[in-house]
């Protein structure tokens, strides 16, 4: 790979020139942002914000939802092409027209939602746009192919390359992504919230590779609501607000609890607010037991194995696992989203047996699900918010046979309050909102459905810390009204402190369950990665395991 | 279940709503913008301006109007049926052809079993139904892309329509004996036959004593109806939610597979209604009847702001379009443009039109036209650069994301 | 040319002979007719056997393809009624070529290698129509002109005899002629513009009945069709036809475009049978009035021939 | 697609793979499943089956198969650019006029300028080309949806190409002093007059000294040339980008504005390619030569399991789909199917064909079919119950997520 190739040829330090705070760092300034203003129609997205990395630097970019973290980098990515303030790169100034320019000038990003073409393969999608080509003029598979190996495998990936896009799962996905920017010849690397749809292991594969490019100069700008990852891996973070530049921090003594303070412009203190739950579970809301889905290579769906699952009211459950483990797939399997004859097993819905038939059965019977894909799964992209929020609990606004409006308004306007969905209008397209607003409003669809068992899959994928303490709070209160919590999260932090139990999950197979106060991060990764124990088998024998039973109440 | 109301909802609940409803402003803010925005009707006016100019009086009476619109009545109802099948991201080429069987069934059901109009039409309102059931099923039950099985079903049906009439078309104003039209014939010719109006003794607005054409009453009732469907029904909400993205419909419980059915049923439906409406205009069935309304309906609803990908367009917005085609042809018509000239300055205005229509019209244009427009704009308007905040409807996410096909 | 002789070597050993009939529409309800008739008349031969009439569809590429098959099929007799005449020029040829004998019938081909032609002439049809209206017509007038697919053959020739008949009273004047491409439904909402544009409106001439009835539709919803004369062509002796409207009052003239049948059941016949047949057989257009239409219609009556 | 090969195929065939470059087995098995699966081919192997079966000698001699695929030639070639058009996730409903125009230019050119066919193809396809490239240019530029605009340009193109022959068809026979064609005339007829065949001396493989049928071998030689382009070139991989998500290529730094304008003059170049094809095969230029053949074509595309919302097809299949479209029109042909039943039936075998490609058929039909299909398999393979895990070929996604239209 080239990638770094050019980094000590140019300039020496300095020679951008930037206007921001000059603080020591490890290499010459290789990207300025400065004065970057951006305008939507009806949204003033950025108003003159700041950035400055240097080569090898990770320069973390902070801020709320809607805050314009992705706006201002979609338009180093050439995303946007009208836009005030200038860019320059190694002291040069340069315009940014398209991707394609950005491309040119070594600039690659992985955008915050996924950007793949499914119906290609893995390799097409690497090298989509920039294909080697034999000197016949012909794409060149076989070095696609060679290459496509290497990155993937330095990503942690060992794919067929030739396997399309879309029998991927989407922490997969999300890796191609990274490969597919490391096949440039990088010099700034920008990453919009790569971690959201990773579980631990992977992001410390992705943490690897981001120290390897920053050791090679390149300097990489890093998006992240995971505050402790920040520490980890960012050198410096620029902190922003309502699109206005607030300042720039080395990380290194920077507390925790200061950048916070930058970011919402107050102080925050409580982050995780649950407690153990005074009243003690309640009754049984929901039961699973011999859980058997079959899996679908073609649809990425990974295959579960007697899973068991119980949860009482008023109690918050965890489901961990790594990626693939089969977490998404026990919710979607208890929604009904799958067909009938895929799931086998048995499921009692406070006390009752239940047949998981379809998602407006679920819907029906109390079930709400927060899916793990908000933009192939949850939201009509080109639709309202006021559609997007209240489409699932239609049946509620019903008078005289029509929906009402009025009330159909009031409903979502005090969701929107209450959850502060940052968004012009009840009429807005959520396409146009950030992806933590767009976030906001699936959890918006589910709640108005008044579920007492409510499914979260990632509920705080790309949400902000301020928000995020607003969910659990949410989430906690729901839980003290006598609802039921599944949820599953990739942060062990955020199980840990909000869950009454949590539910171990690996290759489909629960491999452990802790009670609160038993559970550490050790403890639950290694039963998340207790491959052996259940890979001590043939793997494929326990899938025709005759334990099998339908469920069935035809 | 009711009782498990969050503490978020309940809150939200009461407040905002007004104590004594809407004023009449805001209503029609609510009905006239259905098409995005007042821009949508552009074309239209400017189709319109265009025959007052050119042909004041001929063009802008009530006469030349009723005859215009009731020329396109049947393919506008087709049209409107189109409409929701085009909303789920579907096709439906069949229509045509439904209309034609539909047309041919009345003429029978007249003719050889001497039915009356109130028989009549729900008969072919039902068979049309059965063939859009058997389209629906085959495109939501067997995923077989609709554009596939409504071509196919516009072949069946056609075959079917021409062996039912034996290939000559039939007559519907039947005379009796004494050289007269039979009475079943002559209340058959109220469907559409022209001159012949209902109502026509009651002292009307607008159209005074002369009464109401049928094939345009028809259309205004269906296009109402079907845009109340849409705008206020559950099911409304249900086929945007499919068109626009079926996982996350399906994920929220909207039963997909119904509403598919439902929006092709529904088109055949409206294609039976429409096809006696047919027979009665051409006082007679013609095995070829129909024949290639389906490109004029669906030009109607793409016209209107439809999108073929689905989830985006109104009824309200098809009748626009229907308007401003039929209101083309007529135009050129009445101004005696040879026919050729006719058909190339058609496809060029329909263009235009739809480019108008377009809501970053200057922004696609490019920045020159974009700098005239912010003169003007400048102007006319008091704040600069905030012209959609208060616009009441959702303007529909474009350039860097949508996909134009 | 060697058609004839060939099928009557043939003859000997054959005591029924297969038909193929190629029609270029069988839509239009004067090709329908046609259809039913030729049914009708090869049926009172015992030694013909007519095989599914193919319908072209307007398409002469299709059409071309389902004379291939017929002759694929080795059929003794192939009847054809081309589409338009130049595209079929060469599937006659292969034709020929493969020995079958080729009768061609309403429309010519570019191509002589048929064995005969049986057709009526449109420029008469049109001349005849021209004719009627200088007659109907005395102090000369307005005449509106409703015209076919403008492209098509018959529709060239029905207007070129439609202009040269009304030529001879100068002082009728064709204000105002559109396509309605044979259509009843596209013809009425012409007419309604026409009735708004011209106060004064004497006579419509159609180039085929459903148009002239389209237009007769739209004028008497106007309460304007007792001022107005309506000259169709085609003549169809079926209810919705054109005889009938004649007989009605609708139309004060259509013309019977002869089908044919008749005529080319009979030569084929004889060329299986090895007689002679004429090479070109020109039939005669019958001009309907209101005084014969009665009689005419009775006479071709469409329903004699289902059966 | 041949890139869509799944790891268990590729397990496969690594190991086997000879040093010195793939055996013909394994490129066999690298072209035949361009379609997804040999499934693809089903539809097709049943038609030619049903036509030996019926009609044995009289169906599959060379003479009646050049025939019947000779005379869906030019269709066979508009189908090529249409799949082109379709995999971005557009539609060009104008191909049809677009083919009509290039043959009154190419008869008019012939006849007025007595040009021979090595100036006349290129010269048609320049105009198609610059037709095409109008309707790109609206559809990506201006983001109209490709459906209006080609819908417009089918609507501009016929009233030029009726202008310019003035409603008048033009023979391209022309016969010279001595009664004979002119050179350029017979020249000409080599494109396609039925019977005129090139390299008629050659003993070629297959055809004997009869020569090849020049429409045939046009429409063979544009398929693979340009199944060539989608699979081997960085175009084509751009256009199934541009079809499959058109952000994430233009993300990736995909051109789609060029890609998008691109598919369109190559659809027009190849309908201007095919319009002399059509003049010769009709030995004239009618002025509504093609009226139609655009549906003809997308049909093609379908069977041929493109899907409409762009991103998945290949032109292998849509060589497929054509051979079914005029095969079974050749099998019904012969055996004297009446027109209205061959409406019917063609309708049918359409769905049924296209129902059979479905890689989930058995799935999609429930449990009872499954069953069934269980069994069968369990028969024919050796272990039971094993089915999806070994199966070479990938099936695409199908049931809960993708939608169908
Ligand atoms: N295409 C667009 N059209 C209109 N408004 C937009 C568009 N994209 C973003 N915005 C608006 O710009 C603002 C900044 O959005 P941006 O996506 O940059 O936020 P963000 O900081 O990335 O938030 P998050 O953490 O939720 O991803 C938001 O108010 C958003 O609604
Ligand atoms: N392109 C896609 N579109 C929609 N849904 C997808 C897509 N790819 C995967 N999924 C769904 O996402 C789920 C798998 O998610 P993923 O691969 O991210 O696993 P995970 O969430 O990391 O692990 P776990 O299965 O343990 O939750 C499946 O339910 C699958 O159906
Ligand atoms: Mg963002
Ligand atoms: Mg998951």
């Amino acid at each position: 790979m080239a990638v770094g190739r050019e980094i000590h040829e140019t300039q020496p330090d300095n020679a951008g020139g930037s206007s921001a705070p000059a603080a020591p760092g490890p290499g010459r300034v290789i990207l300025a942002m400065n004065a970057i203003t951006k305008t939507f129609p009806g949204v003033r997205a950025l108003s003159g914000v700041d950035l400055t990395v240097r080569a090898g630097e990770v320069a973390a970019i902070l801020g709320e939802n809607g805050a314009g973290k992705s706006t201002l980098m979609n338009i180093l990515a050439g995303v946007f092409s009208d836009y005030g303030g200038d860019i320059a790169l190694d002291g040069v100034p340069v315009a940014i027209h398209s991707p394609k320019t950005a491309q040119h000038l070594g600039i690659a990003m992985i955008h915050q939602e996924l950007n793949l073409v499914p119906d290609m393969s893995i390799v097409d999608n690497i090298f989509l746009g920039r294909e080697p080509r034999t000197p016949r003029g012909t794409i060149d598979r076989k070095t696609m192919d060679e290459q496509a190996t290497r990155l993937l495998a330095e990503v942690g990936l060992a794919l067929p390359p030739r396997r399309p896009v879309r029998q991927c799962r989407v922490a997969e996905q999300q890796l191609i992504e990274v490969a597919k920017a490391l096949s440039a010849s990088l010099r700034v690397l920008v990453m919009d919230e790569p971690t959201s749809a990773l579980a631990d292991a992977e992001v410390r594969r992705l943490f690897t590779v981001i120290r390897r490019l920053a050791g090679q100069g390149v300097g990489i700008v890093y998006i992240s609501h995971r505050l402790e990852e920040l520490d980890e891996i960012a050198d410096s973070v620029t902190v922003l607000r309502d699109g206005a530049y607030i300042g720039r921090r080395e990380m290194a003594g920077t507390t925790r609890a200061e950048l916070i303070s930058m970011m919402v412009g107050r102080p925050l203190d409580e982050l995780f607010p649950r407690s153990d739950s005074p009243a003690g579970p309640g009754e049984e809301v929901i039961r699973v037991e011999d859980l058997d889905l079959a899996g679908d290579r073609r649809e990425g769906r990974a295959a579960l194995h007697g899973v068991r699952l119980v949860a009482r009211a008023g109690e918050i459950v965890g489901l961990a696992g790594l990626m693939g483990a089969g977490r998404s797939e026990t919710l979607e399997a208890i929604y009904g989203a799958f067909p009938r004859r895929a799931v086998h097993g048995s499921v009692r819905l406070r006390g009752r047996r239940y047949q998981p038939r379809s998602p407006r059965h679920a819907i029906r019977n109390g079930i709400a699900l927060v899916a793990e894909d908000r933009k192939a799964q949850s939201l009509v992209l080109t639709n309202s918010v006021r559609f997007n929020a209240s489409l699932a609990a239609l049946g509620r606004f019903m008078r005289r046979g029509t929906v009402s409006a009025a009330r159909e308004r009031a409903a979502v306007s005090g969701m929107v309050t209450d959850l502060r969905i940052k968004t012009p209008g009840l009429n807005t397209a959520v396409g146009n909102l950030s992806g933590g607003n767009q976030q906001k409003v699936v959890l918006a669809k589910c709640l108005l459905t008044e579920p007492s068992l409510i499914l979260m899959d990632e509920p705080t994928r790309g949400i902000d810390v301020g928000a995020k303490a607003e969910i659990y709070q949410l989430m906690t209160e729901l839980a003290g009204r006598g609802s039921a919590i599944v949820m599953v999260s990739s942060e062990l932090p955020e199980l840990l402190a909000m869950c009454d139990r949590i539910v171990v999950l690996c290759e489909g197979r629960v491999t452990a369950e802790f009670r609160r106060g038993e559970a550490t991060q050790e403890a639950i990764l290694d039963a998340a990665m207790d491959r052996q124990a259940v890979l001590g088998v043939d793997p494929a024998a326990p899938s025709r395991a005759p334990a099998r039973r339908e469920v069935s109440d035809e | 279940m009711s009782s498990r109301t969050t503490p978020a909802t309940r809150r939200a609940l009461a407040p905002s709503e007004p104590p004594g409803g809407r004023s009449l402003r805001t209503r029609l803010r609510g009905v006239l913008p259905v098409l995005g925005s007042l821009q949508g009707y552009i074309g239209l006016v400017l189709v319109v301006v265009a025959g007052m100019l050119t042909k004041g009086q001929v063009f802008w009476n009530q006469q030349n109007l009723t005859n215009a619109v009731g020329a396109f009545a049947s393919r506008g109802i087709l049209a409107v049926g189109e409409t929701l099948v085009i909303l789920t991201a579907g096709i439906d080429l069949s229509v045509g052809s439904l209309l034609g069987i539909a047309s041919m069934v009345s003429a029978l059901l007249l003719v050889h079993q001497n039915l009356n109009i109130y028989e009549i039409v729900p008969l072919c309102m039902v068979v049309g139904a059965l063939f859009g059931l058997a389209n629906g099923a085959a495109t939501a039950l067997l995923r077989i892309q609709s554009f596939v099985v409504t071509l196919a079903m516009l072949n069946v049906v056609r075959g079917i329509d021409r062996m039912l009439s034996d290939n000559v078309s039939v007559g519907t104003q039947l005379i009796n004996a004494h050289g007269q039209l039979t009475p079943r014939s002559a209340q058959f010719q109220v469907l559409g036959t022209p001159g012949h109006n209902i109502l026509t003794g009651l002292p009307l607005p607008f159209v005074g004593r002369a009464g109401i054409y049928y094939p345009v009453l028809a259309l205004v009732v269906v296009v109402v109806v079907f845009q109340l469907l849409l705008s206020k029904s559950k099911f409304g909400r249900h086929i945007y939610a499919v068109g626009g993205n079926e996982t996350a419909a399906r994920l929220s419980g909207v039963n997909t597979t119904y509403v598919k059915i439902a929006v092709f049923m529904l088109a055949g439906l409206l294609a039976g209604f429409a096809g006696p409406i047919d027979a009665a205009y051409s006082a007679s069935a013609d095995p070829l009847a129909g024949s290639s309304y389906e490109l004029d309906a669906i030009a109607a609803v793409v016209i209107g702001g439809a999108s073929l990908a689905g989830g985006r367009g109104s009824i309200v917005g098809t009748l626009v379009g229907s308007l401003i085609l039929t209101l083309l042809d007529n135009v050129l018509g009445l101004n005696a443009i040879s026919d050729n000239a006719q058909l190339i300055i058609k496809g060029l205005i329909v263009i235009l039109a739809v480019v108008i229509q377009r809501p970053d019209l200057f922004r696609a244009l490019g920045p020159s036209v974009r700098r005239l427009g912010r003169l003007i704009r400048n102007r006319a308007d008091d704040p600069p650069g905030k012209a959609e905040v208060g616009s009441p409807q959702p303007q529909p996410a474009t350039p860097p994301l949508e996909e134009s096909r | 040319s060697t058609a004839p002789t060939s099928t009557a070597t043939r003859s000997a050993s054959k005591s029924q002979f297969v038909i193929g009939y190629s029609q270029s529409n069988n839509a239009e309800p004067y090709r329908a007719q046609l259809n039913i008739q030729l049914q009708y008349y090869v049926k009172k031969y015992p030694n013909l056997k007519l095989l599914p009439i193919t319908d072209a569809q307007q398409s002469s590429a299709k059409q071309v393809s389902q004379v291939q098959n017929f002759i694929a099929q080795h059929v003794d007799v192939l009847i054809i009624s081309p589409n338009e005449p130049a595209p079929l020029a060469a599937a006659v040829q292969q034709a020929c070529n493969a020995k079958i004998p080729v009768i061609v019938l309403d429309r010519s081909v570019n191509n002589q290698c048929y064995t005969s032609f049986i057709g009526g002439d449109n420029v008469a049809a049109g001349k005849q129509a021209g004719d009627l209206a200088v007659k109907l017509l005395p102090n000369g007038g307005n005449v509106v002109e409703l015209q076919g697919i403008l492209s098509d053959q018959p529709q060239i020739d029905r207007d070129k005899g439609f202009r040269e008949g009304i030529a001879a009273n100068p002082k009728i004047h064709i204000v105002a002629q559109r396509e309605a491409k044979w259509l009843k439904e596209s013809a009425t909402p012409i007419m309604q513009q026409w009735l708004a544009q011209y106060p004064k409106i004497d006579l419509v001439y159609s180039e085929n009945d459903p148009m002239a009835l389209g237009a007769y539709l739209a004028a008497a919803g106007a309460k304007r069709a007792g001022q107005i004369k309506f000259l169709g062509t085609d003549g169809l002796a079926i209810p919705d036809g054109g005889i009938r409207a004649v007989q009605q009052g609708q139309m004060a003239g259509t013309f019977i475009y002869p089908t044919c049948a008749e005529q080319a059941a009979e030569t084929a016949e004889a060329i299986v049978t090895g007689k002679p047949v004429q090479k070109t057989q020109t039939l005669q257009v019958t001009p309907v009035t209101p005084d014969n239409a009665a009689s005419l219609y009775a006479q071709y009556d469409d329903s004699k021939f289902q059966s």
